[in-house]
């Protein structure tokens, strides 16, 4: 099988799997193609697909950024620090969104220029990036944003499309282009097939990573801020333990975890995939770990399906000759 | 430098480098807290870091195959749960069968993960993570959400903490930590001196080579795997004895910790470097960390941003001091002596058209 | 050859009367290929090909590239599956499904890739694969051994270092060490001479032929063709994934086996016209990074091509790697068109004009699995974009498509991964992406490694082409006929030092040789610039 | 009065599955549910731990969408449940609240209070006391998490308690978080023993912390120095209080409290009560209760159950049974 067929298979796959799903959650509940629904189960995980379309830049460039979640977390609190301090929200936000893209940056930093493996540096970035969250914001609940906050994070803006749902949208379609269309979306993929090709044909590997990390900082950060609107207000613990389920969306999409292959297409079915299953599962009342167990074996599933069909192929030719 | 560079190998002397920085972690807080030099500092560190190094082990041994193992945690509380069930149940189960219990548990986990990567063929991370959702998720359904409670357990387990099996001058080790050091002797000189514990170095270091030299590549991965959950059900029946309770949520969260000690401990997490001592080491510089920085007069909300910074510092200047050491002996490696035989230009000669 | 090493070795036990068969060309066949064929998508890379081997002999395997020698390889030693045929060891027919299993028939192989591993010592590089599960290593015992082995080989290296930064050179040595630890009745060279120096290559010949000694058949591929025929006993070619011709080495020649080979009448390797050498291009003094070369000091004018010749390890990639920016050096000056620059990175490199051309195309050559195209445009990306910063992809096409005829590279599509390119193309691909950023100074690292005679002329009418545009070529080749026959000077490095420079009409293979090996005689270092 | 025999779509959604309270809760309100004759099943539907906060507002997200009746929600979000709460209220769902109310009383109809949060502070400084002897001594705070809004309530009516003259001479020295698990909670345990020398008690609001303190002191050999008190279940401390690690703790009744919910719940569901002050009805086995004024919010009606109960050497045994 040529490597575009394996990949049309894959995307095939989820195509295959979304289809039944959806099927599934018509015929089991009356409530799903509802409009307002439908905005919903986007709604529920805005945050973390947003996060999810840059993750995919950067597994597919051969490193991880386990610090997203708690990014989201600390630009939540710098903004709710600020407007507590005083600032007027707009500087709030802006405070946040520095913030995210300082921690970016200090990351991509010991990825890039230093050299350490990211899978260590961002684990550090998820424990220290939530203390500094935490020492922000201490034990309160910061609340009392204005009015058009929240609204911006709640109401639908066209029909029951929210804010959050149109810049989802809008970045697919930037990362889309940039991934599939721009210089740097070639050299990530070059970087993460072989950084020492890379460097060998005068590719600015770490400016890239350096990119990557920065603006998977700010994303995060973004999102962190919707989601602070989305709830209205913010505490130290927010978002706690969102990476797993980002990077199981990248994954489930296709996208190598040691880099170099995977595209948008498929991290887009993939969390077409997700947010169904799940809200499928949660209006047929399934909740809690069982709807994680669900998702769990559906990631091993979904690798281990066509592996078995390949195998199954390969010695069934073996037989005919 | 010659002798040194004979006779200790670049990840010996890391290992040097790391237990140098946990002194001077220890030198660094001994300055900052009244009366850390006690024994208590030291019994505290010791018996913190029995279950976190047992489960690093582990890691480590699949990390070395160039797999990751995240569901140890999982792991860990399915079999502290279970076992703690059995023992609430039978009270006079032999406590020797009551461990074979544990282990033979995580080691069916163990497998499980292990026959979807060698013989599935997926993606270790893609395995472990489902598997880290589905065994806790399977312990929530299948325990209805219950506690394991001290009062239920036998006596011996509930003692077992407080076990010593030396004193010296104060310094208690307690048995559950010579139980850790143990292992990690056994492992250790397992991976260095046996010849399938050098295989997983090669399967990691370059599993192509692997593949072409006949390696069974699959069932030592599996074998990894089944190890790596064993010991976390070993780690399982540790943490039953030491803290008794066990809620549904038990043990969650240790896979990053598993995986920060052995990274921190300098294995490397693509595979094929890295030693079972400095795994333990890594998981005692955590520990001692975070048991130093709970005694810190600071606020509650100032540690995690310290840890996660320390964290970063441990790993930082441990790769600094690796890629000294690698460059030092890099120039040893290369030395390639070529003595011109007297034959040799009558060879070149010949070799003309 | 009763070395403890090879004491402790397994493998030839199924072969009870080893040393009967030594007398070899007589006996029986060791192993025979009936009918063999396999396809990769549309590439029929092998066509019924059916091969015998004989005990004691040294069987050579010649083709161009693509021509599928290694995929025969691939097949025999288990590590592909044949789409038909069979193969029969011994005369009775077996299914190798696996290397592991190879092995235990007692077949083992060196690949023209080196594949160790990197945090495993050298010693246990050699080993790993005769420990038996739970066996005890014993380091010192091992190390013992893996020193005596190299030692047969000429080469030492500290065996307990890990294989991690070895030279290529140093890696073949290893690859070779392992093979002939294990014993084998069976043993496969994949271009194993491919980075080896003139005096290696005589090396492994001696032990080649200690081996045939002993009853060992050996299967030999090689690009160079005057090895091939000065240690083969038989000869058979390949074209296009057939076999052409099986024929004794007294029975052909090398003209004959290069016209099997292209189908055509093909010279042997011609020197490169004399072309007008311009003015001053590059100059290097005392050039040096720490503990690696020092003070190497040299002129490149416009047209000209400057060979770098020497043993492995001398340091001639080094002086490459500093030029270009990849490792930069630490003292000295470079000038070019008489301006002091100095280069940090590659990129640096790249917009002063220097393409450096590597060694090692499958670790920083090339990326693998991304499509011809993609390679080849890679340094240059910038040039490739439209107004809206994206690829123009029509245009990138074109590109490769303009190389992919100028180089005659072999595929079905310039959009096809590289890794499915045959080693040759693949070197033709890398050529083209460095050609491609129209340097003014051109650095090739081995360019011709492992490429065949066809294409290899090909190359060597390309430098002579660039060299002709006027662009300055610095040739490092380990091939010293190739560094002779394109140069127009050649300097000497040995051990990071460079010993001489020769001209045209001063270079011959007996100085160069000298000079590599530290033995400057008087009148040689007067001519030395 | 409360007519039973209607039938509703009702959730019980706890802080999250997996620790008893929350449990025994649900069998009350199971027990209420077969009182009441209510032929819909209850859904008790929770979110995993580390996905709290998300869980719970994706689960009352999807029963809007489904428009159950009533929603009972154990608040583990601070406001951040609001905006949901609210969109449920809009499609006319009641949402009651129990164990832990929505800080601002914003998108809840009422709070099903287990004891008076201010008399939780005076029964700790009692329990405190009543330990210590009149001597008083220093003592700790071993916490759940520091966002945790019923925990801070109690942390904050304590420190008032302690105001007064007749508890001057206890010291609270320090607070630490234990986030309700078991391993964080023994360690921080051990941590307040090393670094307060003269501390005498813990004091640990939290099921899961006091078993894990009571734990830790009797694994180091301290019982006779230090004790344990707070909020826990008899069954999990049975042991503890007989061997005098923890001579003496409180709790209300979980069953009575989701027994209580979920009388409330159906209550306002079906329209026998209104959510205002003054109204009154009747639950059950559980006897007459009356909406007032939340006098530990600034706004919001509660339903006190109460009263506490306090465990010692006499009664744990009977009360674990
Ligand atoms: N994995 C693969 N997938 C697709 N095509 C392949 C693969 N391996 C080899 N081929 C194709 O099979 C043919 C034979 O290749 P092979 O590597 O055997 O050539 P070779 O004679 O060894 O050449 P060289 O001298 O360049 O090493 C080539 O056309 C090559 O492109
Ligand atoms: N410490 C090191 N770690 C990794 N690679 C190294 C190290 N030192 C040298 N090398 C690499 O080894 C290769 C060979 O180096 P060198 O320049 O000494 O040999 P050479 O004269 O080019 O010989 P060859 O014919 O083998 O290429 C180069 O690619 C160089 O970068
Ligand atoms: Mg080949
Ligand atoms: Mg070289």
């Amino acid at each position: 099988m040529t490597i575009l067929g394996r990949l049309k298979s894959w995307e095939g796959l989820l195509l295959g799997l979304l289809a039944v799903i959806v099927v599934m959650n018509i015929l089991r509940s009356p409530y799903f193609l509802g409009a307002g629904n439908i905005a919903n189960l986007f709604q529920l995980s805005i945050e973390k697909i947003i996060v999810a379309l840059i993750m995919t830049l950067i597994i597919i460039n051969g490193e991880i950024d386990l610090s997203v979640a708690s990014i989201m977390g600390l630009a939540a609190c710098v903004l709710a620090w600020l407007f507590q301090m005083g600032a007027s929200l707009p500087i709030a936000i802006v405070g946040g969104l520095l913030a995210g893209l300082a921690a970016g940056l200090f990351n991509g930093f010991w990825v890039a220029y230093v050299g350490l493996p990211s899978l260590a540096v961002t684990l550090a970035g998820l424990i220290g990036f939530r203390g500094i969250a935490r020492i922000l914001v201490e034990d309160r609940a910061i609340g009392g944003f204005p009015v058009w906050f929240n609204t911006l994070g709640q109401q639908g803006i066209l029909g029951p499309i929210t804010a959050s749902i149109l810049i989802f949208a809008v970045l697919f379609a930037i990362v889309a282009i940039v991934l599939h269309g721009s210089a740097l979306g070639r050299l990530v993929y070059v970087i993460g097939n072989n950084l020492q090709a890379a460097r060998y044909s005068g590719v600015r590997v770490q400016s890239v990573k350096m990119t990557l990390f920065a603006a998977s900082g700010l994303i995060a950060a973004l999102a962190g801020i919707l989601y602070a609107a989305r709830l209205g207000s913010v505490r130290g613990d927010m978002a706690t333990g969102f990476e797993l389920d980002i990077i199981t969306i990248v994954l489930l999409g296709g996208v190598s975890i040691f880099g170099g292959s995977g595209n948008l297409a498929g991290v887009g079915l993939s969390i077409l995939v997700i947010l169904n299953l799940r809200n499928g599962m949660g209006l047929a009342n399934i909740t809690g770990n069982t709807q994680t167990s669900v998702i769990g074996a559906l990631l091993i599933f979904s690798v281990l399906a066509p592996n078995l069909a390949q195998n199954l192929q390969r010695r069934w030719i073996g037989r005919k000759t | 430098m010659k002798w040194l560079q004979r006779h200790v190998r670049p990840e010996q002397v890391r290992e040097l480098s790391l237990l140098l920085l946990i002194i001077v972690a220890v030198v660094f807080f001994g300055s900052m807290i009244d009366g850390y030099y006690t024994s208590r500092t030291f019994n505290r560190i010791v018996s913190s870091v029995a279950i976190i190094t047992i489960v690093a082990v582990g890691q480590t041994l699949v990390v070395l195959t160039r797999n990751i193992d995240l569901s140890v945690g999982s792991v860990v509380g399915c079999t502290a749960y279970f076992v703690g069930t059995l023992l609430g149940r039978y009270h006079d189960l032999n406590p020797l069968l009551a461990v074979l219990t544990a282990v033979a548990l995580g080691a069916a986990l163990g497998a499980i993960n292990g026959l979807l990567v060698a013989w599935g063929r997926i993606p270790s991370i893609i395995v472990t993570l489902g598997t880290l959702a589905i065994y806790r998720g399977i312990l929530v359904d299948l325990s209805g959400a219950r506690t394991v409670t001290t009062d239920s357990l036998p006596g011996w387990l509930v003692g077992l903490p407080r076990l010593n099996l030396m004193s010296i001058g104060g310094l208690d080790l307690p048995a559950l930590f010579m139980l850790a050091v143990a292992i990690v002797l056994i492992f250790h000189l397992g991976t260095g001196y046996l010849a399938v514990g050098r295989r997983f170095y090669a399967i990691g270091s370059n599993p192509d080579a692997a593949a072409l030299i006949g390696l069974p590549i699959r069932r030592l991965v599996f074998l990894a795997f089944v190890l790596s959950g064993a010991l976390a059900g070993l780690a399982g029946f540790v943490t039953l004895a030491r803290y008794g309770n066990i809620t549904v949520e038990s043990g969650r969260g240790l896979e990053l910790a598993a995986v920060a000690a052995v990274v921190v401990g300098g294995v490397n997490i693509f595979g094929g470097s890295g030693t079972v001592l400095g795994a333990m080491l890594g998981a005692i510089m955590i520990g001692t960390l975070e048991q130093s920085l709970y005694r810190l007069q600071i606020s509650e909300f100032w540690r995690d941003a310290i840890l996660g910074l320390l964290i970063l510092l441990a790993v930082a200047s441990d790769a600094v001091i690796l890629q000294r050491l690698r460059a030092l002996w890099g120039r040893a490696d290369l030395k390639i002596v070529t003595e011109p035989p007297a034959e040799a230009t009558v060879a070149a000669g010949a070799r003309s058209p | 050859m009763t070395e403890p090493a090879l004491a402790r070795t397994k493998g030839a036990e199924q072969f009870g009367s080893s040393s009967a068969a030594a007398s070899g060309q007589s006996g029986d066949r060791i192993l025979e290929t009936r009918s063999i064929s396999k396809h990769f998508d549309a590439t029929q890379a092998l066509q019924d090909i059916s091969f015998s081997l004989y005990p004691g002999e040294v069987h050579a395997l010649l083709g161009e590239n693509g021509a599928g020698k290694s995929t025969l390889i691939k097949i025999i030693t288990g590590v592909l599956q044949p789409d038909g045929g069979e193969i029969l060891l011994a005369g009775t027919p077996v299914v190798i499904r696996s290397a592991a299993e190879a092995q235990r028939l007692g077949i083992a192989a060196i690949y023209q890739e080196p594949l160790l591993f990197p945090d495993l010592s050298v010693a246990e590089n050699i080993f790993v694969s005769h420990q038996g599960r739970g066996q005890v290593v014993g380091w010192r015992q091992m190390s013992q051994d893996a020193e005596a082995i190299l030692a047969q080989l000429g080469v030492a290296i500290d065996v307990r270092s890990p294989a991690r930064g070895l030279t290529l050179a140093a890696q073949q040595s290893v690859e070779i060490a392992k093979a002939i630890s294990l014993n084998v009745r069976v043993l496969i060279m994949d271009e194993p001479t491919a980075s080896l120096s003139a005096h290696e290559v005589a090396q492994l010949f001696g032990l080649v032929r200690d081996l045939r000694g002993q009853g060992v058949s050996i299967l030999f591929v090689s690009h160079r063709i005057e090895e091939v025929f000065e240690i083969a006993d038989k000869v058979t070619v390949f074209r296009d994934g057939r076999l052409i011709s099986t024929r004794l080495r007294s029975e052909t020649s090398p003209q004959r086996s290069i016209s099997d080979m292209v189908g055509r009448e093909m010279g042997l390797l011609k020197p490169r016209p004399r072309a007008a050498i311009g003015e001053l291009l590059l100059s290097v003094r005392g050039l040096g990074r720490e503990s690696v070369f020092e003070e190497v000091t040299f002129d490149l004018h416009r047209g000209e091509v400057l060979g770098f010749g020497g043993l492995i390890g001398a340091g001639r990639t080094d002086i490459g790697l500093a030029l270009f920016g990849i490792e930069p050096a630490t003292s000295g000056t470079i000038a070019l068109d008489g301006k002091e620059i100095t280069v940090r990175s590659p990129r640096e490199g790249m917009d002063l004009g220097i393409a450096y051309v590597s060694e090692d195309r499958r670790q920083l050559g090339l990326s693998l699995p991304m499509s011809i195209t993609a390679n080849i445009t890679l340094p240059m990306l910038h040039k490739y974009l439209d107004r809206f910063g994206l690829i123009r992809r029509g245009l990138e096409t074109e590109t490769a498509e303009a190389y992919r005829k100028r180089l005659s590279i072999r595929t079905s599509s310039v959009d096809l991964a590289v890794a499915k390119l045959s080693g040759g193309n693949q070197q033709k691909v890398m050529l083209s992406k460095w050609l491609n950023t129209k340097p003014s100074v051109l650095i090739l690292d081995e360019p011709t490694r492992g490429i065949d005679v066809g294409a290899k002329a090909e190359v060597h009418a390309i430098i002579a082409e660039l060299a002709a545009t006027g662009i300055g070529i610095i040739l490092i080749s380990s091939d010293l006929p190739e560094v002779l026959a394109m140069s127009d000077r050649v300097l000497v490095m040995r051990e990071g030092r460079q010993m001489a420079i020769f001209s045209r009409e001063e270079a011959t293979q007996e100085r160069v040789m000298t000079a590599a090996m530290g033995q400057v005689s008087a009148p040689i270092g007067e001519v030395a610039a | 009065d409360i007519a039973p025999g209607k039938a509703m779509d009702m959730v019980l959604l706890p802080k999250f599955l997996g620790i008893l309270p929350f449990d025994q809760a649900h069998q009350g309100a199971e027990e209420a549910a077969k009182e009441l004759q209510n032929s819909k099943p209850l859904q008790f539907l929770g979110p995993t731990p580390e996905n709290s906060v998300a869980g719970q507002i994706e689960i009352t997200t999807n029963a809007t969408t489904q428009g159950v009746a009533a929603i009972m929600i154990s608040n583990n979000s601070g406001d951040q449940i609001v905006p949901s709460a609210k969109a449920a209220q809009a499609k006319g769902i009641k949402v009651v609240t129990w164990d832990s109310p929505i800080p601002s009383a914003e998108g809840e109809d009422v709070f099903v209070a287990q004891v008076d949060f201010t008399e939780t502070g005076k029964v700790m400084a009692d329990m405190a006391m009543g330990i210590l002897g009149a001597d008083g001594g220093k003592f700790a705070i071993l916490s759940a998490s520091p966002d945790a809004a019923n925990q801070n309530a109690w942390i904050a009516a304590m420190k008032d308690a302690l105001k007064d003259p007749k508890y001057a001479k206890l010291q609270l020295i320090d607070t630490v978080y234990g986030n309700d698990q078991s391993e964080a909670s023994y360690n921080q345990a051990n941590a307040l023993v090393d670094k307060h020398p003269d501390m005498k008690l813990i004091m640990a609001p939290t099921s899961v912390g006091i078993v894990a303190a009571a734990k830790a002191l009797q694994d180091g050999k301290l019982c006779d120095k230090i004790k344990v008190s707070g909020l826990g279940v008899p069954k999990e401390m049975v042991a503890y209080t007989m061997n005098g690690c923890a001579p003496q703790f409180a709790l209300w009744s979980f069953v009575d409290l989701g027994y209580l919910s979920y009388y409330t719940a159906y209550g306002l569901a079906s329209g026998a009560i209104k959510a205002e002050e003054g109204a009154t009805f009747k639950a059950g086995r559980m006897g007459e209760y009356k909406i007032t004024k939340d006098p530990t919010r600034a706004k919001g009606l509660r339903v006190l159950m109460g009263p506490f109960s306090i465990y010692d050497k006499k009664n744990v045994e009977a009360a674990a049974k």
